[in-house]
């Protein structure tokens, strides 16, 4: 069993600050600095959690978030419960509360438990072969019922963790020795060094090999009194991207750095041997007992059996005895120790050993190892020290590539990208000084490769020949539970059965296994993974590369990823006004536009029908300022917009405007607008609202092109434009403008320049939705006074987009994307009138002429409904079919009920045989019904 | 994220550009078959490998040349449009 | 990197704001004795007279259009205005109604980290940054003042009152 | 339990489920380039239904190893033109029956499928295609918030007061499958109708004598053949670079991210063209999201920052309690985009080259009739019914397909 030991030179607890909280609905008390994990096990709690599959028991395993023994619900006093929390790595605070994720019934009593005796009906796959057919959705219920981890709760807050940008000459990932190294001589060659390192605390595992901690102490020191480096602990890396762009994640914030140069000193990660029962809670690696001994003064049991490979093993036992835990054995897989197991007599040590099973306890730890030479060895723990993998997935992401070293038995880089460097063990460099050199070195070349500069070949890389991973700590049992992904549940022959089945290569064998998906990626199991597939294709790992490495090297949680939640959005001018007249607002195009205004004991269909009439009988003002507005100037400005609009525009008088339809190069209606003359060389014109920004950029990439001599300006947002619209917004206008407004000083499609309200104001003659109406154009700051003194003469109704959208269908006028489509050409919306084939050049021209010649597939038509119908409660809306002989012929786009003509009127795209006026047409209402209507001609009104 | 350099505003994060896609010449439209406008408007060398292609530094509103490799990500150079006739005939 | 002082945020009023563009926009400015700043993206004080820290300023923005910011009775502004309206040739009015302000204070820096991706560190002193802020299209502009490093900041006044709650946001934290 | 289970505790050794080719013989009569879904699919049915069984499916990698094992499982038929209702219509009624046709559960799950409508703009395309769909007797309709709520509690209609959920496309057959399975349970079909499949067996170009297909060279040595079925999505115009044919597909990533396992709390697949954002949650409990195309042409897998931060914000719009919920992994595939995004089918100007690509983010869905349609394109030298529209020529034609209208986002 685990338990506390007396303070530890250098341990990370605070022992002054004791913390309460709850695991499993009873009370515990842990220490500020402990993880969950390590609270729970300085309790003597063994059991933390229960498999994914099996619901076996588990404990601490790696305590480095390399495995998914651990995973919590956990609920603090800032937050609700937030599920899948690793226990291992999640620092421990007060009046947490703590459950294990996964069990039915509490983790003692899980009922989940007896899963595990179908096992034998349960080989790898077996959901593949089962449960089809009738009955499966049933089964898929159950399926997905027990499968999944932690729970979601539906009334969790959403945290807004702000992100930050921030720039560095040398990132370095990793604060063990060799990182530390690295940072130093970086800074020390003049570079701004960022270093980061996943735990709380930097030093690694340098403490614990070869260094003592006074001397990490020292190294951590001098780097934080070096003022070129910035240190974040607790932080990971958790992407890295193109251009050196790298995702860092701290508790609660994300940064994105672009780093001059990374530097890899990610170490490595400590892969288990494989045998039976190696899962069982006490059964734990070597580096894990290590953390909790140096960092939480917690010994791994009372009597610790240590299976080991290498020297790390026996340096674990030494450690284990200075701080007197009893070592009952140090088991070595190698034939022979050599020097290894200097120090420790007195302890057992046996050479040649091949464990045979972990023996579980009555409290389902681990009570005793057996071999099979048959004997067995009682202990509470067992501490696998036999071989270790490169903490390599960041380095894999940034595209290095990695070749399995045969004398190591590691992966090690043998080609990094530019810019990127590693240093120390995930290069397979485990001698501690060796390791230190190697991370000067590194921080030399970084620094260099960040000012632009080059390093030459070093004079000598530090030997990394000491072998220190065993090549097949796996020792496979007739009666299985020898796991090789403990996430998964993964055994050996789940892995020889799919090799068997065909799945012989290591994408497909980790698909059909499901090997190395769980929520640590595999960090413990990739590696023998690959190498039992290898056997068993008699092929080593030098044949094989490993499986793609993605990010996220440890998962994110979406908050940080999603950061604050920005939402960039318009207002108009007098958007104060528009919520004062108590407007109901919708988003168009990023804008906040009113759809209607609020008129009390109106319901809406009431509110948009009295505006209509207002303008229809008086005069309606409306908001356009969201309307694309572009001024072109210059010698070309007019041949220039020849070749971009259908129509022609050099020959258009100064003070008038024309319609202006823009196609694309296919010669499909892409945006509309009016376009204006105000002097020779001056154009204003507007576009869509939606179609602002994009048609403004793509008038400078076409004048990039051709380079004719003008220049453009974007003057969307700069002015508000109102239309006064009505059969009385000549006088009311006039009122407040010094502009002759007269027909004969002022004709339809006229533009004038003068003042309105004492501001400076352009004024088109608008069509749109009135035969009457006034595009007033004013500097956005004053578009406040201007928008009152039109708002406020006498019996002016301000109107919305709804108001608009049925003004300008009593005008026939379409809506460009609403009664067009991708696939509309000008003809066919009925807009032939505003293209001059005969111009020498305008874009689209030269599919248009494709199309005349192959003629329409569709037009555009107005249509309304019998009066009877409507009266019957037939209900027509936009994108209802028009059926013809059972087939589809055309569709609504726009369909309205006139205040106006008091009927329904609406715009069809509709096959060509159907457009003539007077032909009966049937549309199926989203009822189902059919409903007849009429075709007719448009506009439907045509003078108010 | 990539950085792209701007001939006009220096290096910037990918987020601050768009691209129309690759440089290519339109047949005079009046000499052309159909085919050769129609292949025009369609057809695309796609095809991994170095490609011209526009680019636009949304917020000064500026066109430029990338030659990017479409395989790699990786932009080769940038310069200015006026360039493309001589960079195109080199 | 940060002291314990905080950022602050100011409005730019009452300062008035046009610009000019086009082929001879240059020589438009010098003809009214206005400074044309040497390269493109820089900017200078309006005038040979005014001081480095100046709230009277011209960006050149690219080679051929610049942008005037200025306090007082902005003459120079006025006589921009008058001689563009007249239609000088090459030379073309660009009326600009900017929502302005100015990010200053010992964390303006880390209120800038977590809005704009530009590092102004490495940066000359002289430069007009076109850039997205939270994105928004923005010209910002570090200068020194008696105040320290302050950044002006402008965009389309569509954009203002988003871009001047979300700034306020952060520099209260 | 069920009975097939039974069997497995007394069963030791397992058969492959394919072979393994020693070597290719000199000759097929039809060749398959690309392993992935499409052409087993395609292999599977010229087997079974044209009698046609000498045949090689030359993979460049491993099995289902491209878009196959990287899309996010999405299948449905609630598409926007005649043309694309009636084909993947025709692609739904396959899948159902796939799992028991194999013997192998694909873990085809009839899920339903919400596109979200943010905006009256959204509603009117949603409905369009419910019109579309209701009229060739697809189970589409347009329901309203309140009805989004009912079968999916936890989203917030307000989606953070940004841009409120005013109704949605509810389309009730959409379904998840188990991705990789699907291309292992065509090869099983393929392979036991005498279909060789082989496996890093790269094509290297192609023979072709007065304008017809005569033979393949491969990494593995040359195969003579008259008939070449190119079904190899992002790698299509590699292949027909080979024979000098111009297409208008443009390769664009497609990416995608997975989060931890969680209790099962989201049952239909959630779709928002207008956030750009997707979401389902697998049968392991991960909720598998995705997002729009990257906007640059690119060929390679790789995967960005910003996609991820992009699709979080918007996940959190819709599900602001997952904030602490934590992404496993990202990853990407390469999507070749038409212009009408709509796939490119059947005959080319090389006789005897058939191409099935186009297939943009809605290949898997098409996987079994893709395969079914082009089988018999192949088989008998003209296009099968459903995919006349599809046509290479209509490009020249300019006769494109309108499904760009309801593909903002392509799932």
């Amino acid at each position: 069993m685990m338990y506390r030991l007396p303070p530890v030179a250098g341990e990370w607890i605070d022992r002054s600050r004791p913390l309460a909280f709850e695991f499993e609905g009873r009370s515990f008390q842990g220490f500020a600095g402990d993880t969950v994990s390590s609270a729970l096990a300085a309790a003597g709690e063994m059991t933390l959690g229960r498999s994914f599959k099996y619901h076996r028991p588990r404990g601490i395993f790696s305590f480095a978030n390399h495995d998914a023994n651990n995973l919590f619900q956990v609920a603090s006093l800032s937050s609700g419960w937030v599920p899948n929390v690793r226990g291992d790595v999640t620092p421990l605070a007060a009046g947490m509360r703590v459950a294990a994720v996964n069990t039915i019934g509490g983790l003692a009593r899980d009922r989940g438990r007896f899963i595990e005796w179908l096992a034998p009906f349960l080989p790898v796959g077996f959901y593949y072969k089962a449960f089809h057919g009738r009955n499966f959705p049933r089964w898929e219920q159950r399926i997905r019922a027990i499968s999944g981890l932690g729970r979601i709760a539906a009334d969790a807050p959403r945290e807004r963790t702000p992100k930050r940008y921030a720039f560095c000459d040398v990132l370095v990932i990793g604060a063990g020795s060799s990182g530390l190294a690295t940072a130093l001589s970086a800074a020390d060659a003049g570079a701004r060094v960022l270093l980061v390192d996943e735990n709380a605390h930097a030093g690694g595992c340098a403490s614990w090999t070869g260094s003592t901690a006074s001397e990490v102490g020292a190294l951590i020191r001098r780097v934080a009194d070096n003022p070129n480096i910035e240190l974040l602990t607790g932080t990971y890396a958790a992407g890295v991207y193109a251009d050196r762009w790298v995702a860092l994640v701290e508790p609660s914030r994300m940064t994105k750095v672009r780093a001059g140069a990374v530097v890899f000193a990610t170490g490595v990660i400590e892969q288990p041997a494989v045998f039976r029962n190696n899962d069982l809670p006490g059964v734990l690696l070597g580096s894990a007992a290590q953390r909790l001994l140096r960092r939480h003064a917690i010994a791994p049991g009372k009597r610790v059996a240590i299976l080991t490979a290498n020297r790390e093993g026996h340096e674990l036992a030494r450690d284990l005895r200075a701080h007197r835990v009893e070592v009952a054995a140090v088991l070595d897989l190698r034939a022979g120790f050599g020097g290894d197991a200097q120090g420790l007599d007195g302890v057992r040590c046996v050479a040649g050993v091949v464990p045979e099973a972990a023996i579980a306890g009555s409290n389902g730890a681990v009570c005793a190892l057996r071999l099979r030479s048959a004997e067995t060895i009682k202990c509470d723990a067992v501490l696998m020290s036999v071989g270790f993998a490169p903490a390599s997935g960041l380095l894999s992401q940034a595209g290095a590539v990695l070749q399995y070293d045969m004398a190591l038995q590691q992966h090690v880089p043998v080609k990094l990208p530019p810019g990127f460097f590693a240093a120390g063990r995930v290069s397979g460099i485990y001698d501690c000084a060796a390791r230190r050199q190697d991370g000067r070195d590194a921080g030399a070349e970084a620094a260099a490769y960040a000012r632009g500069g080059h390093l030459g070949p070093r004079a000598s890389r530090p030997e990394s020949t000491r072998q220190v991973s065993h090549p097949y700590p796996v020792f496979p049992h007739a009666s299985a539970r020898d796991f090789v992904d403990l996430d998964e549940d993964i055994q050996v022959k789940d892995l020889l059965g799919s090799a068997q089945e065909g799945f012989d290569s290591t994408e497909l064998m980790k698909r059909f296994s499901t090997l190395g998906m769980g929520p640590s990626q595999g960090k413990h199991a990739n590696l023998h993974g690959a190498r039992i597939l290898m056997r068993s294709r008699d092929a080593t790992l030098a044949d094989t590369a490993l499986t793609t490495q993605r990010p996220f090297y440890h998962p994110v949680p979406l908050k940080h990823l999603a950061g604050r939640g920005f939402h960039p959005h318009r207002h108009s001018g007098v958007h104060d006004r528009h919520v004062a007249l108590d407007a109901n607002f919708m988003t168009v195009g990023g804008w906040q536009r009113p759809e209607y205004y609020h008129a009390s004991g109106r319901s809406r269909t009431e509110c948009i029908a009295a505006e209509v009439r207002a303008v229809r009988e008086h005069a309606g003002l409306i908001d356009v300022s969201t309307l694309g507005k572009i001024e072109i100037f210059g010698p070309d400005a007019g041949a220039f917009l020849d070749r971009i609009y259908t129509g022609s525009f050099s020959d258009l008088r100064a003070g008038m405007t024309r319609y202006g339809l823009l196609l694309d190069e296919g010669g499909i209606v892409r945006d509309d607008g009016v376009i204006a003359r105000l002097a020779d060389q001056h154009f204003y014109f507007t576009t869509t609202t939606s179609g602002a920004a994009n048609v403004y950029r793509e008038l400078l990439l076409w004048n990039a092109r051709w380079r004719m001599d003008c220049a453009f300006v974007n003057a969307t947002g700069q002015r508000a434009a109102f239309n006064l619209a009505g059969p009385k917004s000549r006088e009311l206008l006039q009122a407040i403008t010094d502009i002759d407004l007269s027909e004969k000083a002022f004709p339809f499609l006229g533009v004038r320049e003068g003042r309105v309200a004492g501001v400076e104001a352009r004024v088109l003659r608008a069509g749109f939705v009135s035969s009457l109406g006034f595009e007033v154009h004013v500097p956005y700051r004053s578009a406040g006074p201007v928008w009152d003194a039109l708002a406020n003469a006498s019996g002016v109704r301000a109107f919305g987009v709804e108001a608009q959208r049925v003004l300008r269908l009593e005008k026939g006028h379409a809506i460009v994307a609403q009664d067009t489509d991708n696939l509309t050409n000008p003809f066919e919306a009925g807009m032939g009138w505003a293209v001059r084939m005969q111009k020498p050049f305008f874009v689209g021209q030269r599919s248009l002429r494709i199309h005349v010649r192959r003629g329409v597939r569709q037009k555009l038509i107005g249509f309304e409904l019998a009066p009877e119908q409507v009266a019957s409660g037939a209900a027509i809306r936009e994108s209802n079919l028009l059926i013809h002989l059972g087939e589809i012929a055309g569709r609504v786009t726009s369909v309205a009920q006139s205040p106006t003509l008091g009927r329904t009127i609406g715009l069809a795209m509709a096959a060509p045989h159907l457009a003539p006026p007077g032909t009966p047409i049937v549309i199926r209402g989203s009822d189902g019904r059919l409903v007849s209507a009429r075709v007719v001609r448009t506009p439907f009104l045509e003078a108010e | 994220m990539k950085i792209i350099h701007c001939p006009l505003n220096g290096p910037r994060p990918l987020l601050e550009f768009v691209s129309a896609g690759e440089v290519r010449n339109a047949p005079d439209p009046d000499a052309c078959s159909d085919a050769e406008w129609t292949a025009y408007l369609f057809n695309r060398a796609s095809v991994p490998g170095v490609k011209r292609e526009w680019w636009c530094h949304t917020p000064s509103g500026y066109w430029f040349i990338a030659e990017r490799d479409t395989a790699s990500d990786e932009i080769l150079a940038t310069y200015d449009a006026a360039e493309l006739p001589a960079r195109a005939g080199a | 990197m940060s002291t314990g002082e905080k950022a602050w945020l100011r409005l730019a009023e009452p300062l008035r704001r046009f610009g000019v563009k086009g082929p001879r926009a240059a020589a438009l400015l010098e003809q009214l004795a206005l400074t044309v700043p040497a390269t493109p993206n820089g900017w200078s004080p309006l005038r040979a007279s005014d001081r480095d820290d100046s709230s009277n300023v011209v960006g050149r923005l690219g080679s051929t259009e610049f942008f005037v910011e200025e306090g007082g009775d902005a003459s120079g502004i006025a006589a921009l205005e008058k001689l563009t309206r007249e239609g000088s040739a090459g030379a073309y009015p660009v009326l600009r109604e900017d929502f302005a302000v100015v990010l200053g204070g010992a964390r303006a820096a880390d209120v800038l980290a977590q809005v704009c991706n530009v590092n102004f560190a490495v940066l000359p002193p002289r430069v007009v940054v076109m850039t997205l802020m939270i994105g928004v299209s923005v010209l910002a502009m570090p200068q020194e003042t008696a105040e320290g490093r302050i950044y002006r900041i402008w965009c389309d006044p569509s954009f203002g009152p988003y871009l001047q709650s979300e700034l306020e946001q952060m520099v209260n934290q | 339990m069920p009975h097939r289970l039974l069997k497995f505790a007394f069963r030791s050794t397992v058969p492959r489920m394919f072979r393994e080719p020693e070597r290719l013989k000199d000759g097929y009569d039809v060749v398959i380039i690309g392993g992935g879904g499409h052409g087993l699919s395609a292999a599977y049915y010229l087997a079974r239904d044209h009698g046609i069984r000498d045949i090689a499916v030359l993979e460049k990698g491993y099995l289902g190893g491209g878009n196959t094992a990287r899309n996010t499982t999405i299948i449905r038929s609630n598409y926007l033109t005649p043309e694309g209702v009636k084909f993947y219509d025709a692609s739904l009624a396959l899948w159902a029956g796939l799992s028991e046709e194999f013997d192998f559960n694909l873990f085809y799950s009839q899920r339903g499928h919400f596109t979200l409508a943010h905006s009256d703009a959204d509603l009117r395309t949603a409905r369009w295609r419910a019109e579309v769909n209701k009229h060739f007797g697809v189970r589409s309709e347009v329901v309203d918030a309140a009805f989004v709520k009912k079968r999916v509690p936890q989203i917030d209609l307000a989606c953070g007061g940004h841009s409120p959920i005013v109704g949605a496309l509810y389309h009730e057959p959409g379904a998840i499958a188990r991705h990789d399975a699907v291309a292992w349970g065509y090869a099983r079909g393929a392979d036991s109708n005498g279909v060789e499949i082989h496996q890093n067996t790269e094509v290297l170009g192609l023979d072709v004598r007065d304008g017809a297909v005569a033979g393949v060279r491969t990494s593995r040595g040359h195969i003579s053949t008259k008939r070449v079925l190119c079904a190899v999505a992002g790698s299509t115009p590699r292949i027909l670079k080979l024979i000098d044919l111009d297409s208008p597909l443009v390769i664009h990533p497609l990416q995608a991210m997975v989060s931890e396992p969680l209790k099962p709390w989201l049952d239909p697949i959630i779709v928002s063209s207008s956030l750009h954002a997707y979401v389902s949650q697998s049968a392991r409990g991960e909720l598998v999201m995705g997002a729009s195309l990257d906007p640059q042409e690119l060929h390679s897998t790789r995967s960005t920052l910003d996609f991820a931060e992009g699709l979080a914000a918007h996940m959190l719009d819709l599900f602001p309690f997952l904030s602490e919920v934590k992404v496993n992994r990202q990853w990407a595939g390469m999507a070749d985009m038409t212009p009408d995004f709509a796939p490119i089918m059947g005959l080319t100007p090389c006789e005897g080259f058939f191409l099935d690509a186009g297939w943009g983010t809605w290949g898997f869905k098409a996987t079994p009739i893709s395969g079914k349609t082009m089988a018999q394109t192949v088989a008998t030298g003209t296009p099968h019914p459903l995919i006349t529209s599809f046509s290479l020529e209509r490009f020249a034609r300019l006769e494109l397909t309108g499904e760009k209208g309801a593909a903002s986002v392509g799932h």
